[in-house]
């Protein structure tokens, strides 16, 4: 563990850090793009075509826009916690990329690389601990903003949060009874081996995408910041970088929950219909990690085109559902597939 | 009572069914139609680039014509001012004075002349009022300003480019419409 | 200085620090972040033992559900308008006091006993696994395991009842 | 590590938990001691649960170090439980008296 200290060993995992914090903020950047555009598209509209090519420089713009504007922080408010708010909005949005596998273990430097910061064997819980944790930045932003709309914001924010986590959680019971492991890299490598988990956890999927909605207050349950009645919600009094951290760490939320579903269901950086052992090791670990980012981006699609299809929750049909729906399902998907993981135990006898 | 469409849609308020009551049909349903919007062509036009054309009565920003010799056309006899409907003309008349017969057509002339734009509703009166071809709506519109009183345009400003001297600019400014009105 | 210690005595100070500040600071918000703090510090210190079942369940449990919890109440009644009156001088210092003395009778007692040298083993030992912990916890401790859930579905009805409104 | 170090941070903070339960009147900062008191007591366990792998894991029944874990895993969970109707008893009572003040309820009338 960390008494043998690998001088070699500790350079790599910082390289990889830099790389997939500089990778989840590149990608959230033009996640912001991407989200104007599809918007555009949808809409038959252009959406942004002025800065380069296509836009292209668009989310620069806008990230230079953000810097140069006025900062301000409002009387009254507890400055320390303001500034906290957003910082640990994008810290924790940040973290759960730490156990991602981006792809199998590249041959460099005569040294194997495995390409995950940190394969802990409580993986998914990691991920659940870091989600639970990302409530506190909306939470005590809100607060320290002094603003009631910030405050109504925050609230539904944490209470829309503890209630989907719930549901989430158990969903991943009945994922985690299939596979029988926590980790993300054995999951990704039983799916590699075997059929991907969607096929053996539709219903578990389908609440899982929808508690990932819910998570990353994305529409349509983005009632933290339901500017039509809240104005801006939690980011209310928020400018300047500060405003800019809150959005950027929603598109990174939205990002890191795309590859998590990725990799608990579709296989993570598995390539269909190929036997990855057969081919160089360097160029099947790129091209996997080619096949994860399609299918991040297939799901960071889907988000921005559930966004421009459904329009927003009342907040009791929110709590309905998160209550009366999606928990006593995910309490019916465990049931069942822990009675069919018996029966197969059994022979398919009783 | 008649319908005004025919795309007049009963309410249903029969009571769901299971299927219904689970959303997913409907939601499914609503993703397609906004997905079948990727392929619909945009209406959206890159404007500065590209603009629409304009109808042969449209009415934008006021310019004061001249001659083909470049002398002004006003004569400052303010029937204009008095047919603007929401008074946005102002004008002091002056003497042409011998030497300046290059300058004005007669021997009257409009020494300030004022149109303020924020006032102006565009409507064309003064165009019709006018009996010596002077004013007219010009396809230049949407101007943009810091303050309030530049919108006060000049003569310097509403005056068209000299003809001989800058034809170039001339042309422009002219524009289709007038050349229209010209040809009529 | 092994890294261990290091890092032990570093999780440590932050630990004492933020209990300290958790019960001195006058905003129940800033008592709710130090507490978080000394939560994560906690979890620091099971992951040194390689308890990492349980430091990543204290992270979920306490910094992630308890805490929000009261962060939310304590939003809601919006405490921080309104200043604690303070109980007065004497008790505080009586307080202070006894718990000291208690600080002191218990580590006084734990520096005669035998066993207080004994090596704790840091990281290694894979007990603390999921895998393991779950073994035991469904074979050994199952009975424990389901009253354990009854008790929590009768602590969430007991909520609900409690928080009605009464009409 | 001995466990002594353990032993005193333990105490330490279970006697920060006492001291905030005695001088404090806001009933939602004595709660949140009383969590910190548990927590204190976690790590205790833990850290036995540790000292004790070392001579049990030889013995017949290895499963035994995990004990004190476990009892950890249970103390969370009648934690996580008594937060849940505490709170919901403290938002009752503000919802009375407009105060979480502990002084407040020394009588119990009505």
């Amino acid at each position: 563990m960390l008494l043998a200290i690998d001088l070699a060993f500790i350079i790599e995992k910082l390289v990889l850090i830099v790389i997939v914090v500089m990778a989840s903020l590149v990608i959230a950047m033009y996640a912001t793009y991407g989200e104007r555009k599809i918007a555009a598209i949808l809409q038959d509209r252009r959406g942004p075509n002025r800065a380069g090519p296509f836009g292209i420089l668009q989310p620069v713009a806008d990230g230079l826009k953000l810097f140069f504007k006025e900062e301000i922080i409002p009387d009254f408010s507890s400055k320390f916690l303001f500034i906290l708010g957003p910082s640990m909005a994008m810290l924790t949005a940040i973290m759960a990329g730490a156990v991602v596998p981006w792809g199998n273990q590249i041959h460099f430097f005569n040294r194997d690389i495995s390409l995950q910061i940190a394969d802990v064997n409580v993986g998914i819980l990691f991920v659940f601990a870091v989600v639970s944790m990302g409530v506190y930045g909306i939470m005590i932003g809100s607060w320290a903003s002094n603003n009631k709309y910030s405050l109504m914001g925050g609230l539904r924010a944490a209470s829309q949060i503890i209630s989907y986590e719930l549901a989430m959680g158990i969903s991943l019971i009945a994922l985690l009874m299939v596979t029988g492991t926590l980790s993300l890299k054995e999951m990704v490598v039983q799916q590699q081996t075997g059929y991907w988990n969607i096929f053996y956890q539709p219903l578990g999927f389908l609440i899982f995408l929808i508690c990932a909605f819910a998570e990353c207050n994305r529409t349509p349950f983005d009632l933290a910041e339901a500017e039509n009645e809240l104005i801006g919600g939690y980011h209310t009094e928020y400018s300047s970088m500060k405003l800019g951290f809150y959005l950027f760490a929603e598109y990174i939320n939205m990002f890191v929950s795309s590859v998590i579903m990725a990799t608990l269901f579709f296989g993570g950086y598995d390539i269909p219909f190929l036997n990855e052992a057969n081919y160089d090791q360097n160029w099947m670990a790129l091209f996997g990690l080619m096949a994860l980012m399609t299918k991040v981006v297939c799901f960071i699609f889907l988000f921005m085109w559930v966004r421009w299809t459904i329009p927003r929750f009342r907040y009791d049909q929110l709590m309905n559902l998160g209550w009366r729906v999606l928990i006593p399902l995910a309490l019916f998907n465990m049931l069942l597939t822990g009675a069919l993981i018996l029966f197969k135990q059994n022979n398919w006898h009783f | 009572m008649q319908a005004l469409t025919n795309r007049l849609k009963e309410v249903d308020r029969r009571k769901m069914n299971f299927l219904e009551r689970l959303y997913l049909i409907a939601i499914f349903k609503g993703m397609l139609i906004t997905f079948s919007h990727i392929f619909k062509k945009k209406p959206t036009i890159d404007y500065p680039e590209k603009t629409r054309p304009f109808s042969p009565v449209f009415r934008g920003l006021h310019i004061l014509n001249r001659d083909e010799a470049g002398r002004e056309n006003c004569t400052a006899c303010g029937l204009c001012a008095v047919a603007c409907p929401a008074e946005a003309i102002t004008m002091e008349a002056a003497e042409r004075q011998v030497g300046e017969e290059n300058l004005y057509r007669e021997e009257k002339y409009a020494a300030k002349y004022e149109i303020n734009m924020l006032r102006c509703i565009f409507c064309g009166l003064c165009e019709e009022a006018c009996p010596k071809d002077a004013i007219y709506l010009s396809e230049t519109f949407a101007p943009a300003d810091y303050q309030r009183k530049q919108f006060i345009y000049n003569k310097e400003e509403l005056l068209i480019p000299h003809p001989i001297e800058n034809a170039e600019a001339y042309k422009k400014a002219l524009g289709n419409r007038v050349k229209k009105e010209t040809v009529n | 200085m092994s890294i261990t210690e290091l890092l032990f005595w570093g999780l440590s100070v932050l630990a004492l620090f933020s209990a300290i500040m958790v019960v001195t600071s006058k905003s129940p918000v800033h008592s709710i972040l130090f507490l978080i703090v000394v939560f994560f510090a906690i979890s620091g210190h099971y992951i040194l033992m390689n308890a990492q079942f349980l430091a990543i369940v204290n992270i979920i449990v306490y910094a992630g559900a308890i805490m929000v919890l009261f962060l939310f109440v304590v939003m809601l009644m919006n405490l921080n308008a309104e200043s604690e009156p303070k109980k007065n001088r004497l008790i505080q210092f009586a307080g202070l006091i006894s718990g000291g003395c208690l600080f002191l009778v218990f580590i006084s007692a734990i520096t005669k006993s035998a066993s207080a040298n004994n090596l704790l083993q840091m990281g290694g030992g894979n007990f603390g696994l999921i895998k393991n912990l779950g073994m035991s916890l469904f074979k050994d401790y199952l009975i424990p395991f389901e009253i354990s859930s009854v008790l929590f579905l009768s602590a969430m009805i007991g909520a609900v009842v409690i928080g009605k409104k009464e009409s | 590590m001995e466990i002594k170090w353990y032993i005193g941070l333990s105490l330490a903070l279970f006697c920060t938990g006492i001291v905030g339960v005695l001088t404090r009147r806001n009933s939602i900062i004595i709660f949140m001691c009383i969590e910190l008191m548990l927590n204190a007591v976690n790590l205790l366990l833990v850290a036995f649960s540790k000292m004790h792998a070392a001579t049990a894991l030889g013995q017949a029944n290895p499963n035994v170090v995990s004990d004190a874990q476990l009892f950890v895993f249970f103390i969370m969970v009648v934690a996580a439980a008594e937060v849940s109707v505490g709170l919901a008893i403290i938002v009752m009572l503000y919802r009375n008296t407009h105060s979480v003040d502990v002084n407040f309820l020394n009588r119990l009338k009505n």
